[in-house]
């Protein structure tokens, strides 16, 4: 197994992974991950593998839902305290970590409108760590100021929050967040890039560190327990990109 | 409780009515809709429970709908609900934009006949800034000295509820299993009006098994046989999602006249063919 | 998830602890208010939910309980509840009068993560005037000029919440069917503690059919088996109460000394034998 | 079927019934019962044999018990508006129709506890119509004052509240409650009583009309029904009550 054929996903896997598993991070007992985020999936699928104990609930999953109240357990959970780490995305993400699922231009969206904000003005306040998502990474969606704020990135003295943006992964880098100062710094460049390839597609301003690291590679042993049972348990809650990464289909 | 068709409840929403729907994934009563295009419902206000997906989109594109309260329209792995898209770009619908537990909320406050309730969040988001009808105020528990800021939602009583359930009994009680969102929507409403898989002997809250996943029929209106309802979205383990189908309408609904001739294809026809597969 | 014994589980209770316990028509665990009398537990804080009756009257009559709060203490058609009675004139046992809806609201606070939650009614009684800890504040969505006053109470976070269930799979999941003020209680409990009559294989979360009734592994601390852990009161449709055990244990609580022949025939010898009858 | 053969209890059924069908009280089509009201039930159901729709949900009840929620669902019910009537005791209940399930002598209860306020403090306020039934009427029990308020019987304008009493119906007569006045007056007498009789049996102060007529007799219609329908719809809730009322014992 070369790294070669190591695919952009299996490594977006890793990378989330590695931030799961950051001992400085507030402890991550239970993940809840929404259902158009399989590739939080496999991360946090690989924490399991990997021996560390991190209960995965699924939302929306059809067979084996994890929740018996209905749609509402999960924001319930989070208001209890009992999802320790949240993954978010936006149509637009800012310099501040503010996202946005609205859309652009006026309200509601007259430019473009994306879906709609989902759960995610409660769950950014409410969970410990939330780890943005985004595989594009464009001075579209990485935007100095979002054009509507679905939830935001910190927030003013007094105002109950229980944690910010951990980190943002996109298919060029890893941006850590520092939420005292309100700014993304570059903590790891993926194959391929450089702080000025990344710079030139980021469209908010971020700190530079003296010396920017690769991206850690998958280990063999990453790869292994990515194509093995990790793989195995994404095929029924994620059959299409299963069939698309893994070339795996589900038999049924 | 006498089932009544699917025609004949469509004509029980009248037009300008508020009525929650679920999302695709949470028994959403597609065939409703589709019988609710084919009245030519107008002026209709949807709540989404807390987000809606196919059946909006199609209401919304036949011009059924006057205003949308949501915290999102998607068909999932479909992509975006073209025909919403388009309407809010075209600036014919009105929006409030929502948060899903805020809507849980609110109907929660309305299923226990309280004002309002409070949550946390959403202060500093575009979603507040743009609901006037919600407050902030301080939190009246918080220690000496401390501000605490809270958002207070009004309770949200939908005119009607509508959904699609698994089965319905003699009594009129209907069985939606783990979805109680679905069940907090039908307490907050003023009615239910339920489609079912199929009309079962007996009373499903003398089944204790049963019983746990059954809204009473306290809160149903009428129910109407709609063998697979949901379709082309799924029930519970009853069916899976025809995704090839919402990839169709995706599609096809991405123009006014793809619409269109959806719609003549599976929507004003009747029941489609596809839909008893 | 292993079972453990019913008595590591009530080690597992700590002296002082404010504790969750169901009435007796909804799935208490006898058993374990039982093993908590035997292991000698001090100063327990007690919570209906909504009211409580054999497990409560049986822990304050062995001096295990300090506060009580609760809409109310009754041993159903046995009566009020002896002990309980015995302990409030002799004024040894601090209460807070509440009432059932007031108990489900503070555990809905308490399970949605807001502070407090409003709640009609209450005003002009006696049960508002004792609460210090509850509010009255006007209705922030009144229409102007209107005073509205309601009253807010404030989040309840039980310690522990003690229940029986039906049964329990292999992660820990905990069926209770209908009785969802028990699911509120452990979602709002920092951790619960369940006897169940039975393991059984596989994942109950996993049917659509027994899902509705389940409450999450995420929300339980412990398992341990106890047959008919409910007894001497019923569990669903599995055994009906035994109310002539129960006129039984009211006639001897009647008297300090008859009490103590009760726990010595039924609580400190273990599990009964009538219990497996 | 003689009119010595009337137990009490079908007496007080019979009242119960037609102060349910009373066409000046708002509309009755959702009632909820306590566990502990087999009277207020054979009321009810005697209501429903006549042919009057009327949705009777039992509390508590072991089999086929009408709720899904848990034991909030009555509460919920009776915020939405769906519940029309309830019946409520007290240990004390007083002349201005407040009612004490608390105890007696200082709170909480230091003369005598009862086993406390139930649903009570919500239900009072929210149902459009409450029944109180109480079968003793003594001074013990009908008190110029309730020492402990559970709910109280009025309230003052500005505090939201949909329904007061309706009636007191006692083992002596049946009083109807005048919420503008906060005051009770004689309706009728049941067999063997009479005003001074009342008079001297109840605590508190009460209006006394020129005429105050007999509680009507249950007609053979109503008793035939009470020992027919009502009885069978009685026994599995309530096998203790037909045991005793109708001398009838459940099979199972």
């Amino acid at each position: 197994m070369s790294a070669a054929a190591i695919r952009p996903e299996e490594r977006l896997a890793v990378a989330i992974a590695r931030l799961v598993l950051d001992p400085e991070a507030p402890p991550a007992r239970h993940v809840a991950i929404g259902a158009a985020s399989p590739i939080p999936a496999a991360a946090c699928f690989l924490v399991r593998a990997l021996g560390h104990p991190l209960r995965v609930s699924l939302q929306q999953r059809r067979t084996a839902n994890p929740f018996s109240e209905g749609s509402r357990e999960l924001f319930d959970l989070a208001g209890q305290g009992r999802i320790d780490l949240f993954f978010l995305g936006g149509g637009q993400i800012d310099g501040q970590a503010n996202i946005n699922l609205i859309g652009t231009g006026e309200w509601p969206g007259r430019e473009a409108r994306f879906p709609g904000s989902f759960g995610s003005a409660l769950m950014y306040f409410l969970t410990p760590r939330t780890i943005l998502f985004r595989e594009e990474h464009s001075p579209r969606v990485l935007v100095p100021r979002v054009d509507l704020v679905s939830a935001p990135g910190v927030s003013p003295p007094g105002v109950y929050r229980r944690g910010t943006a951990q980190a943002l992964v996109t298919g060029r880098c890893v941006f850590r967040f520092h939420p005292g100062r309100a700014r993304f710094s570059l903590l790891s460049l993926h194959p391929g890039e450089t702080v000025e390839s990344v710079r030139a597609a980021t469209g908010f301003d971020f700190d530079i560190p003296a010396h920017v690291p690769p991206t850690p590679e998958p280990t063999e042993q990453e790869l292994a327990l990515l194509r093995g049972p990790v793989r195995e348990a994404m095929l029924e809650p994620y059959p299409e990109f299963c069939a698309r990464v893994f070339d795996r289909k589900s038999a049924a | 409780m006498t089932p009544i068709t699917l025609e004949a409840m469509a004509a029980q929403v009248p037009d300008g009515a508020l009525v929650a729907l679920p999302p695709d994934y949470s028994l959403p009563s597609s065939a409703l809709a589709r019988a609710l295009v084919r009245r030519g419902a107008r002026g209709l206000r949807l709540l989404g429970v807390p987000i809606l997906g196919y059946s909006a989109d199609l209401l919304i594109g036949a011009g059924c709908v006057a205003e949308v309260e949501t915290s999102a329209v998607t068909l999932g792995e479909a992509g975006f609900a073209p025909r919403f898209t388009a309407a809010v770009r075209a600036g014919t619908l009105r929006l409030r934009d929502a948060t899903c537990p805020a809507i849980h909320t609110m109907l929660q406050a309305a299923e226990k006949g309280v004002p309002f309730m409070p949550l946390r969040g959403l202060i500093g988001s575009d979603i507040l800034a743009r609901r006037p009808d919600w407050k902030v105020a301080p939190n009246p528990f918080a220690p000496p000295g401390a501000e605490d800021p809270i958002v207070l939602l009004p309770a949200l009583q939908p005119d009607i509820a509508i959904f699609h359930a698994a089965m319905a009994d003699a009594e009129g009680n209907v069985w939606v299993g783990r979805r109680r969102e679905i069940a907090t929507a039908a307490h907050a409403a003023r009615r239910a009006l339920v489609t079912v898989e199929r009309v079962v002997a007996g009373n499903l809250l003398a089944d204790e098994r049963l019983a746990p996943g059954v809204i009473s029929a306290l809160y149903v209106e009428a129910v109407a046989v709609a063998e697979r309802g949901a379709w082309p979205c799924g029930l519970l383990d009853a069916y899976a999602p025809d995704g090839a189908h919402v990839a169709e309408y995706a599609r096809l609904a991405r123009t006014e006249e793809g619409f269109r001739e959806y719609c003549a294809r599976y929507v004003l026809a009747g029941a489609p063919a596809a839909a008893a597969a």
